[in-house]
């Protein structure tokens, strides 16, 4: 095996689209290299997209947040107007793994890895992040819940590269929020993960809900019909309860050595409650700019 | 919190918490361990693994692999020497060094996912790697048998055709590897006087005894036909027995130089890699090192047994317990010998029973062979009787300490396993637990307390030291043990105690095979107590001589010589300056040589240690999830030398039976793949999962030892499961018979509805 | 094909060294520089007895590549104590009889490390999360967290 | 006048394994003189033949609840109470 760090995206993408199949792109490695390790994948070339310019940094803007796709959690963690924007997003990356996967883990990786069971998935999918992704096609804007196409596969065409993730500034009465169920507190790859954005009007009805859940399916899944439940409705007791019917209704999981069908089905339910729970926290009454995220 | 139950002016040490002289490495890195060792010339070995739970070995073809540029030598069963049958001692687990042999490197067949079948050993690990890869081997698949229900069904596959037992009898086929039975009276008819018998069967699953540190050795054969090792177990002296029997070498050939452990908790109580190694090093002419995966660790490392455990006890309405039967299958795995004549000694041991009997099985299953883990064959063995104790108290509605009180068993009590107790502190120990806050501290909704007890022998075995005085006055301490907790700490302290010097001033190394005398293994809580008895003995043989000498310098009868304070006095004639050891020992030339003592000994007077934990958990109904949120752990250490590492011992055999109650298990495929082989699912605890755990030592001294010490490594892992699970159904209402108690589980059993 | 040159500074030292591609740093650390203070408990990233410090930002040194150090900064374990004077971590791991066995304990005190450079005065909560990644087997981590927070506090006083 | 020896007159009471049960015609417990292991393994071979092959299997002894591994020449006293056992090591 060879490494690589081209200092460009066009020698990245030239690097990948020559060794093709061959070849794997890495980010933070935190999932690659126990990959290979482990002898599951056995790339011939690793294409380092860390010291690409394009694949760091966060640019926050009053349009909205530009994560570079190589970003490490801990870079994420750091950026404050992100947490005060998207605290689920934020919490979710951070959830995955150790303070020291922290170090190097990026939501690129967390992505295009596309286990189902990826923490910060759900969470973007709910917040509508988009990412961009360039190869030697061009350049086009891809809707996260639209990379990941089953375990270990995306959508992405050989030597294409997910480059960033863009997500909007939150209006007015936003909140999002991440919860997963694991068996530790830490360490462990979630068994249910629940991302919820939603947006409530001053009068305390909900306008807008996303609702994504990870490890129910073969890929992280956008899950409308718990998310219309709250839509255009007071968030009352009897709408979370709604919520969660769908949501465990929307689950389509396996038993495995982490966790059977049935309890993943129904804890699914129950972490999009709580989730949403949380986001309605955190979306109103009007949080006063600064104020600590609950 | 130390609670003293002796008050020992004199003792400047013991009871102290000095820093541990093997610190300052550990700290700063400098410490070497199984892996840190290398050679001029070194090359890598790796092992092939068997792919299947149970097959016949039709062949197996290394010719390309050896072939490949780097390769320098591969070994498979066929160059083992054929082992006779013979009884070997292996920690809790006894087994047989053919059956060693055969695991270590299998012969004819392989018993379970992970059996090592090949080693090969080339210029770097990279290449040993990709020859295992051309290792050409024609298997015959076999049915297997995964668990111990079918193992004894009628048309089970067998593990081994010619099984033969303990003795090297043949038996009838069978996967019954051994049957043991325990106790006295009769309970079968006692059980109809009681006004309550509860009978509930309880199962546990393979744990894995999770040392961070994994197997590694180095091994150089020389022309001469010496060889040396390096290597981190629980024993250089067992490194060397078992390799050289393997092997066919002479003991005196082989020489073990022990690394610092990185945890072993009876896991490395046996051999996998030396003999290997060692075969490796003498066909290549070269160092050859391993170092086990992760991965590897978990397949084919021992675990410790999965169990089923059926418990009946009979009791009167009043709380007297009358009767005890217990039914005990373990799996052994691929080869016989697990814990379960522990299980069986333990399950009954902290009451009191008129009638008491236990029934225990080892049962042979295609899964790696078990090893001893932390008081081996207890922690499950209390899972059962604690839980049925605790749904005594609740049936009976007495309070769940009174009722271990009122059947506590104390001096002069027949144990179920036979002999009468001498002075224990069960007693003390449940009085401490129930004394403490904690006991009645309030809990919220969702929360509940379980309490329960445990108890754990300690072991005597072979134990010898030396103790060398130096010329400038200070001592240096040599003992055959691995320090795998601070040993060298409570060590060092005994012989400060005696000659009445700073702690400072004792030196303790832990020499290889050839530098001390023999030492089993450091297990069965047996360092401090039985080496740290030794210590004391070298160290009385010589003050004797320090007295001696200086009754030489004085010209005095040795009679009239006292040894104080680290000084040689003549009390009836304060014209005679003292002697300092310094003094005595510039002199030593002068006075007769070198001043030393060695002391060996099958190690007498060893204690038992008797545990009580109280544990609360939260447990949230909606996703099953148990939360450990307050922990206290009762113990009777005897007499606590070093406190702080007393403390870490029950600390941390706590949380091992915290992770074992809660998440840890191994989880098979039904091919007989371990199908969480790493750390990521196999869950032990990490920091964040578990509150402070607060350690209580109650001191009830073991007389027959010099400072009363009863050893403490193990009984803490004796109460915590069922200290957890009692926790959970006083929590959830619901009383759980089977582990892990992962979210799943629970969350199913509160609401089996859904 | 021939080795990868790699220059780097490790506990203040400028390091060069030869390596493999597919070696990871942790690899190097160990068997070809010899620092064996770094321990590999599990060589997938999930019991942390390989930390070490990145460029000031704490990392498994068993999940990444050797040739990703080049041009970094590298601090393990063994760069901790100045001279003979030990780091307030290592002293109160000694102290509070942090450790039993040892071997998770250069992955602690590094972690630990990088836990107090950003936070000096951590809860018990914070500690407990922070060092999450890294696996004790001995301990049951109480006199771990003992440890780390008697350092933090002897640490605030100091610079106070 | 000789005084015999106190031990001639007092037994030690030895208690066996359950598992060895098939081998005493179901005794399990006893009486016997002698001043060590071996001299009591000595005499239950001799009442009990084969008896002696099976304990040496058994690597332990309770003397009067002291545990002693490996005890063959251990010194029982002379009221003692002897339990054999299965070996005890520990983790």
């Amino acid at each position: 095996m060879e490494y690589a760090a081209p200092r460009s995206l066009d020698e990245a993408i030239g690097l990948l689209s020559q060794v093709g199949v061959d070849a794997r792109p890495m980010a933070g490695g935190t999932d690659l290299l126990v990959q290979l390790r482990t002898g599951t994948r056995r790339p011939k070339l690793l294409v380092d997209l860390k010291q690409i310019p394009g694949l760091c940094g966060i640019d926050c803007g009053s349009q909205g947040f530009r994560i570079g796709a190589a970003v490490s959690g801990a870079e994420i963690g750091e950026c404050l107007p992100l947490r005060e924007a998207w605290p689920g997003v934020v919490e979710a990356t951070e959830l995955i793994g150790s303070t020291q996967i922290q170090g190097r883990a990026s939501l690129g990786g967390n992505l295009c890895n596309a286990s189902p069971a990826a923490d910060s998935v759900p969470a973007l999918i709910a917040a509508g992040a988009v990412c961009t992704v360039i190869g030697p096609g061009g350049r086009r804007e891809v809707p996260v819940e639209e990379v990941v196409r089953g375990p270990g596969e995306t959508t992405l065409s050989e030597a294409e590269i997910v480059v960033d993730f863009r997500l909007p500034q939150p209006q007015e009465g936003t909140g999002d929020a991440y919860q997963r169920m694991i068996p530790r507190t830490e360490m462990d790859i979630a068994i249910v993960g629940a991302g919820v954005s939603l947006r409530l009007a001053e009068s305390g009805e909900c306008l807008a809900c996303r609702v994504a859940l990870g490890a129910v399916a073969a890929r992280p899944i956008r899950v409308d019909a718990a998310a219309e439940a709250l839509i255009d409705r007071r968030p009352d007791a009897a709408a979370l309860g709604e919520l969660a019917a769908q949501a465990s209704a929307a689950a389509d999981p396996i038993d495995d050595k982490r966790g059977t069908r049935a309890y993943r089905s129904r804890v699914a339910g129950v972490l999009a409650r709580r989730a949403a729970e949380m986001a309605l926290r955190r979306a109103g009454p009007r949080r006063v700019a600064g104020s600590p995220a609950s | 919190m130390t609670q003293k139950t002796r008050d020992d002016q004199t003792l400047k040490w013991v009871g102290t918490r000095p820093i541990r002289p093997d610190g300052v490495e550990k700290v700063t890195g400098r410490a070497r361990y199984g892996a840190d060792f290398a050679r001029p010339d070194m090359l890598w070995a790796k092992v092939l693994r068997s792919p299947h739970a149970h097959a016949r070995i039709r062949s197996i073809d290394v010719r390309e692999a050896l072939a490949l540029d780097g390769v320098k030598a591969i070994v498979t069963g066929d160059d083992l020497p054929e082992i006779a049958s013979e009884q070997a001692f292996v920690g809790e687990e006894p087994t047989d060094y053919r059956m060693m042999s055969q695991n270590v490197l299998a012969r004819g067949k392989v018993g379970y996912v992970g059996h090592a079948i090949a080693a090969v050993a080339a210029t770097t690990s990279a290449v040993a790697e990709e020859a295992l890869g051309l290792i050409e081997v024609d298997y015959e698949i076999l049915p297997h048998v995964l668990d111990a229900v079918s193992a004894i069904a009628p048309d089970a596959p067998l593990v081994h055709d010619d099984l033969c037992d303990r003795k090297g009898e043949k038996k009838a086929p069978s996967n019954i590897a051994n049957e043991v039975e325990m106790g006295h009276g009769d309970p079968e008819a006692a059980f109809a006087s009681a006004d309550f018998v509860i009978d509930r069967s309880f199962t546990t699953q393979a744990v894995h005894q999770g040392y961070i540190e994994p197997h590694a050795c180095l091994a150089e054969a020389g022309p001469d036909g010496q060889v040396t090792i390096w290597c981190s177990s629980q024993g250089q002296f067992m490194i060397r027995g078992y390799t050289a029997k393997l092997l066919g070498l002479d003991l005196a050939q082989v020489r073990v130089v022990p690394a610092e452990i990185g945890g072993g908790f009876g896991g490395k109580t046996t051999v996998y890699l030396e003999p290997l190694a060692v075969a490796l090093s003498q066909r290549s002419g070269r160092p050859v090192k391993m170092v086990m995966s992760r991965e590897e660790v978990f397949r084919a490392t021992g675990p410790a047994s999965a169990s089923r455990i059926r418990v009946k006890i009979g009791a009167t309405r009043a709380g007297n317990f009358v009767a005890g039967e217990a039914w005990l299958d373990y799996e052994a795995g691929a080869f016989p010998g697990s814990s379960v004549a522990a299980g069986s000694m333990t399950i009954f041991a902290p009451y009191a029973f008129e009638h008491a009997r236990s029934h225990g099985r080892d049962i042979l299953v295609n899964k790696p062979k078990s090893a001893a883990y932390r008081a081996p064959g207890a922690p499950m063995a209390a899972f059962a009787v604690e839980s049925v104790v605790d749904d005594l108290a609740r049936q009976l509605e007495i309070d769940p300490i009174d009722l271990r009180l009122q059947n506590a068993a104390q001096e002069g009590v027949q144990s179920s396993f036979g002999p009468r107790y001498k002075r224990i502190g069960f007693v003390e120990t449940l009085e401490a637990a129930q004394a403490h806050p904690h006991y009645d501290a309030p809990l919220k909704a969702n929360q509940g307390r379980g309490v329960a007890a445990g108890m754990w022998f300690n072991a005597g075995l072979q134990s010898s030291a030396a103790v060398m005085v130096n010329a400038d006055g200070s001592i240096s301490v040599i003992s055959g043990n691995p320090d795998i907790g601070g040993s060298r700490a409570s060590l060092a302290m005994m012989a400060a105690e005696e000659f009445g010097i700073a702690y400072e001033k004792v030196g303790v190394r832990i020499g290889d095979t050839a530098s001390v005398g023999y030492n089993d293994v450091t297990g069965g809580s047996r360092v401090t107590l039985a080496t740290g008895k030794m210590v004391v003995e070298a160290s009385r043989q010589v003050i004797a001589q320090l007295c001696e000498r200086a009754a030489k310098v004085w010209d005095v009868d040795v009679e009239r010589v006292q040894w104080a304070d680290g000084k040689a006095t003549v009390p009836d004639d304060d014209t005679i300056k003292p002697l300092g050891l310094a003094e005595i020992a510039t002199g030593a030339g002068r006075t007769g040589g070198p001043i030393q003592a060695s002391a060996s000994g099958s190690v007498r007077g060893v204690g038992m240690s008797f545990a009580v934990h109280l544990c609360d958990v939260e447990v949230d109904p909606e996703t099953g999830k148990v939360d450990v949120i307050r922990y206290t752990a009762f113990q009777d250490a005897g007499r606590a030398i070093h406190p702080s590492y007393v403390e870490g011992q029950i600390q941390g055999g706590a949380v091992q039976g915290i992770g074992w109650a809660l998440n840890e298990a191994y989880v098979f495929d039904e091919s007989g793949r371990l199908e969480n082989p790493g750390f990521l699912d196999y869950r032990m605890p990490v920091a964040s999962d578990l509150p402070m755990i607060d350690a209580v030592i109650i001191e009830v001294a073991n007389p027959d030892h010099p400072y009363g010490v009863r050893g403490v490594g193990e009984a803490p892992i004796v109460p915590p499961i069922p200290a957890v699970a009692n926790a959970v159904r006083a929590a959830t209402g619901v009383r759980f018979s089977d582990l892990p108690l992962s979210p799943p589980r629970v969350l199913d059993a509160l609401d089996p509805a859904s | 094909m021939s080795k990868r040159h790699v220059t780097t500074t490790i506990d203040g030292e400028s390091r060069e060294f030869l390596c493999e591609d597919e070696q990871t740093l942790l690899d190097v650390l160990r068997d070809v520089l010899m620092k064996t203070g770094t321990k590999e408990g599990c060589g997938t990233g999930d019991c942390g007895a390989c930390s070490v410090m990145l460029d000031s930002r704490l990392v498994c040194s068993c999940l990444m590549l050797a040739a990703e150090a080049e041009g970094r900064v590298i601090e393990t374990v063994e760069g901790m104590a100045e001279g003979d004077r030990l780091h307030p971590l290592q002293q109160h791991f000694l102290e509070e009889a942090a450790l039993q066995c040892g071997v998770c304990t250069p992955g602690f005190l590094v972690a630990a490390q990088a836990l107090l450079a950003r936070n000096p005065d951590p809860s018990e909560r914070e500690v407990r999360f922070w060092l999450a990644g890294n696996l004790c087997r001995c301990t049951g981590y109480d006199k771990i967290i003992r440890a780390v927070l008697a350092a933090a506090a002897e640490m605030r006083g100091a610079d106070a | 006048m000789t005084r015999l020896p106190e031990r001639l007159f007092s037994l030690a009471r030895v208690f066996l394994p359950r598992s060895l049960a098939p081998y005493t015609g179901g005794v399990l417990e006893v009486e016997l003189p002698g001043e060590t292991i071996r001299a009591l393994i000595a005499g239950l071979e001799a009442a009990y033949p084969g008896l002696a092959e099976k304990l040496s299997g058994q690597l332990a002894v309770a003397i009067d609840g002291d545990i002693v591994a490996d005890p063959y020449l251990e010194v029982v006293g002379a009221t003692s109470e002897v339990h054999f056992l299965p070996p005890v090591g520990g983790g």
